[in-house]
């Protein structure tokens, strides 16, 4: 039960989100392939298995968000890959300086990673993209007793998030050229940010 | 899945081996990142031409690179647009003093990618303007889409602006003309069967015997509808509707005319659609000045089609003629 | 059965119309009987070259009219050869004086028509010789076949010799030096999976998920025999091997590796799959001097490649590099 | 019950003949399709439905057959086109000068036919082609009281000939190529061959 996320934990945090990822491979592209082009699951599988090769043993927080934010750019491609990048590399600058991070802490970095990718993607909550999973996945983080809580709950905000995808149509992303054919499947982004945030709570709690 | 492969993650690094093997007096292949570019990169003075986007399109964009065409390409892995450092690599490889264009499919993937890209090239203090093409009008170009994907008109717009860039044209009327092209051309598409893509080993969505889908990308993602196959007249009549429709083409326009094959549609009939796409066209007082046909963009092994209806400037056609030399389209040189 | 036809026996009538509206400044399409002519035919002076065979090949042979190739091509029903009056029209229409040579590929039907239409025009007063192609090694070459099928070296022989016709070769030459290319060249195919003619509605053979057809034809026969599908670079192996075997093929020899696709196959494929070759021609001490890689003679939506080698003469690399505009083949104009 | 095959008779077995082509132009394609190509069928209905268009009243035998053949060279195409019409064509040559066909003269112009096939496709008995067929069809009319009967042993002797060519590997023609694949499967040219004698003597029965 941890009251900080370290460098260590971070990095336990990743390598069960890699395995995650990994494992979930080919569900998260059958997802994509319902309403998209099919392979979410392997961009992210190609980018995390890059980001635990590139890891290393970053100094802080930061150093370990913008390993991870830089390589995500340089290995997904697609849609997803310059919009997880893009929320760790804020997370990286919201996060200078801190050797570790509290419930505090990673609430305002998680904070300014989400706002990155609503900047980059513009998307709002209800488009059916992970917006739909990391923005009450943030709000989730607000009052929280101990950090383990913190992103215990946090986690379920964003799986209940990614489910209430599912009846919407989508206004972002590939899936909304398919209109009112894309009502029925869940967003396979709000997925793996569900899936990111349910290896980090495992790991820290 | 039945694939001339090794595995599924060699398919890009053995494929752009292939062409830098087959082709060595037209372009070159870089690797760690991704990227091809023509041989003699970067022409000093003149405005270079970048391109990229996901692997299984071939010839698009790869086969596109070479005097009078792109100066480079950047190939994702498949259906998957490619990263900023590779855009970055071969932005800085192909200048040449005058500045890049990147002419960018409208995919959201596609366009953050290249826009990360841009950033970053102009942080360094390279000249780089951007297009962005949406020619299909089979989505909807509102604010509850990613507007328009980018299909048929990329391939002419490369070749016009190619052709201009080789004539001396700088970045801002190289990009101005990239726009004009744009938006004088419409696309549709319809296919009769999936693909596959080699990562996920199984094809991107099921048709019955009877069906064919309406509207659909050059992904492997589903079309607009789902429908009863048509005789080839009638498929041709479907496709050119909506894009006569969104339009104003005009009686003595002169334009060019796209039937492109997905890849598994063989030429013949292509040819088929052709001959009634072309009937339709002059029907509606159009002069069919140019035309080409044939797999140019492709969607790994789907059996479809798309059409592509440009309207033509004297300067295009000028373009157009313009001699090309690349691996896919070659002419007067 | 799915795909972009009116109707099965409107399909090469409607093909070629659509050709014709698609290249007018290329080709000439004639009708009854059918053949396509270059646009100037006939070239005074010039030997004419003409080519034929079923149709469903596509671009061959149509797509390689034009200056620098084929003065006529006769389309047949789609597998099936045309027939001699076909011929002997075409040989009227592109004979410009200089004799006309009949590039016929080694098939009971293309055989035994173009004899006929041989025989017809010579008893018009008419200067005709002709070549048969029999490149095919999966087919043994004895008594007890009806030899060896005449396959990609059809094209590159179509080329080299309108090559030499376009610079004033006599028919006596032209033909020789069609026997030559014949002669040094040798090639093997593979599919992955079958067509399906239009008429017969149904494909032509079953191939189960794990199974490839080896030695495969371009008419939806079966090939020498079914075998367990193989990694690429092994199929280059298995298509490169019986074809190193049969030609001398020698230490320091200059050739032109031709990877072709039999329409299905998509050109990532294609690519790998001649990276790999020209590694396994490396590794034997042959410099692959030229290239050509796609689908340039087809079977319908097959999904397959054949791979030719053609040992070249400089003589024939003048000739292949020699300028030709065609729909399908273009360069150097 | 004809002893004369004169020029209506003979119209109504090429009536017969084509209907028979039409009907049976699947099952003549799939036999091609599985040693073959797959056109055998298609390629003699576009013929026969062309003999049918063109032939009008012919003024004699010969003429007749001259029609037949030169249209069968014009619209079949493929190794048949060129073999059945030179058969035609040299039943024509055969038949010259006769306005009726008794039992000899028509043994004599068939086997003039298919000395003619002979000669252009040079294959001999056994090859797996028509002319394990038509061979045996001309051997049975040597010694015929009549000539319905003549014709009927013709065509039941192009009927085993037909049968008799499933367990051959072919010398000749596109079935070639396959060598032992071809054994068990019956030529679609000899079949074909077959169906037109059949017919020939069920018009003259
Ligand atoms: N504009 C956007 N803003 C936020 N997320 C987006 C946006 N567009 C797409 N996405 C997310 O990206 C996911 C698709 O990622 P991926 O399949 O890897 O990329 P691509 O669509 O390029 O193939 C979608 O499920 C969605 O959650
Ligand atoms: N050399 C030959 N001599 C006699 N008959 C032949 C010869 N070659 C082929 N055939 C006959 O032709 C038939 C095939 O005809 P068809 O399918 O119409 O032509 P193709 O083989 O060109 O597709 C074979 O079944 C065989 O009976
Ligand atoms: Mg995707
Ligand atoms: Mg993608
Ligand atoms: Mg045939
Ligand atoms: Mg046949």
């Amino acid at each position: 039960m941890a009251d900080q996320l370290d460098v260590p934990l971070l990095t336990a945090w990743l390598g069960r989100a890699a395995a995650a990822i990994e494992a979930q491979q080919g569900y998260l592209s059958d997802l994509d392939a319902a309403i998209g082009d099919g392979d979410h699951g392997a961009n992210l599988a190609r980018g995390f298995k890059a980001v635990m090769a590139k890891l290393g043993t970053p100094a802080d927080p930061a150093a370990l968000f913008r390993t991870v934010g830089m390589t995500l750019i340089g290995t997904v491609g697609g849609a997803s890959g310059p919009l997880y990048g893009t929320l760790f590399v804020e997370m990286a600058k919201a996060a200078a300086g801190r050797a570790t991070l509290d419930a505090a802490g990673w609430h305002t970095a998680l904070a300014a990673g989400v706002a990155g990718v609503v900047a980059r993607g513009k998307a709002a909550p209800g488009d059916k993209t992970m917006i739909d999973a990391l923005t009450p996945a943030v709000a989730a983080l607000e009052a929280a007793a101990s950090l383990p809580e913190a992103l215990a709950r946090s986690a379920a905000a964003a799986r209940e998030g990614a489910e209430a995808t599912a009846p919407l149509v989508a206004r972002k992303g590939r899936a909304s050229y398919l209109g009112e054919r894309a009502i029925g499947h869940v967003d396979p982004g709000a997925t793996s940010s569900a899936m990111l945030l349910a290896a980090l709570a495992e790991a820290a709690g | 899945m039945k694939k001339f492969i090794n595995a599924p993650e060699n398919v890009v690094a053995e494929a752009l081996a292939g062409m830098a093997a087959a082709h060595p007096d037209l372009i070159r292949v870089h690797t760690d990142p991704d990227f091809i570019t023509r041989a003699d990169a970067p022409v000093r003075g003149k405005v270079a031409l970048l391109s990229g986007g996901g692997s299984g399109h071939e010839p698009m964009h790869g086969g596109f690179v070479g005097r009078g065409m792109l100066d480079a390409a950047c190939p994702g892995a498949v259906f998957t647009s490619p990263t900023p450092d590779q855009m970055l690599a071969a932005t800085r490889a192909v200048d040449g003093g005058a500045g890049v264009l990147h002419i960018v499919k409208n995919y959201t993937g596609d366009v953050l990618n290249f826009e990360m890209a841009a950033d970053l090239a102009k942080e360094e203090g390279l000249d780089v303007a951007a297009v962005v093409i949406d020619d299909d009008v089979a989505v909807q170009d509102s604010l509850y889409t990613a507007g328009r994907r980018g299909v048929g008109a990329t391939i002419l717009a490369e070749k016009i602006c190619g052709g201009a860039a080789e004539a001396g044209a700088d970045l801002a009327s190289v990009a101005a003309l990239c726009r004009e092209v744009n938006g004088a051309a419409r696309s549709m598409g319809v296919a009769l069967s999936p693909c596959t893509v080699p990562h996920a080993g199984k094809p991107s969505f099921t048709l019955g015997e009877g069906e064919m889908e309406y509207g659909i990308g050059i992904h492997g993602e589903p079309g607009r509808k789902r429908i009863p196959i048509e005789p080839a007249d009638r498929v041709a009549e479907m496709l050119m509707e909506p894009i006569l429709a969104d339009l104003p083409f005009r009686q003595g326009d002169k334009v060019l005319l796209f039937v492109n094959g997905l890849g598994g549609t063989p030429l013949v009939e292509l040819y088929i659609l052709y001959r009634k796409a072309a009937e339709i066209a002059r029907s509606h007082g159009l002069t069919v000045a140019r035309s080409l046909v044939g797999p140019y963009m492709t969607s790994l092994e789907m059996a479809g089609t798309s059409i592509t209806l440009l309207r033509l400037t004297d300067d295009m056609i000028r373009h157009w003629d313009a001699p090309v030399v690349t691996p896919a389209l070659r002419w007067g040189a």
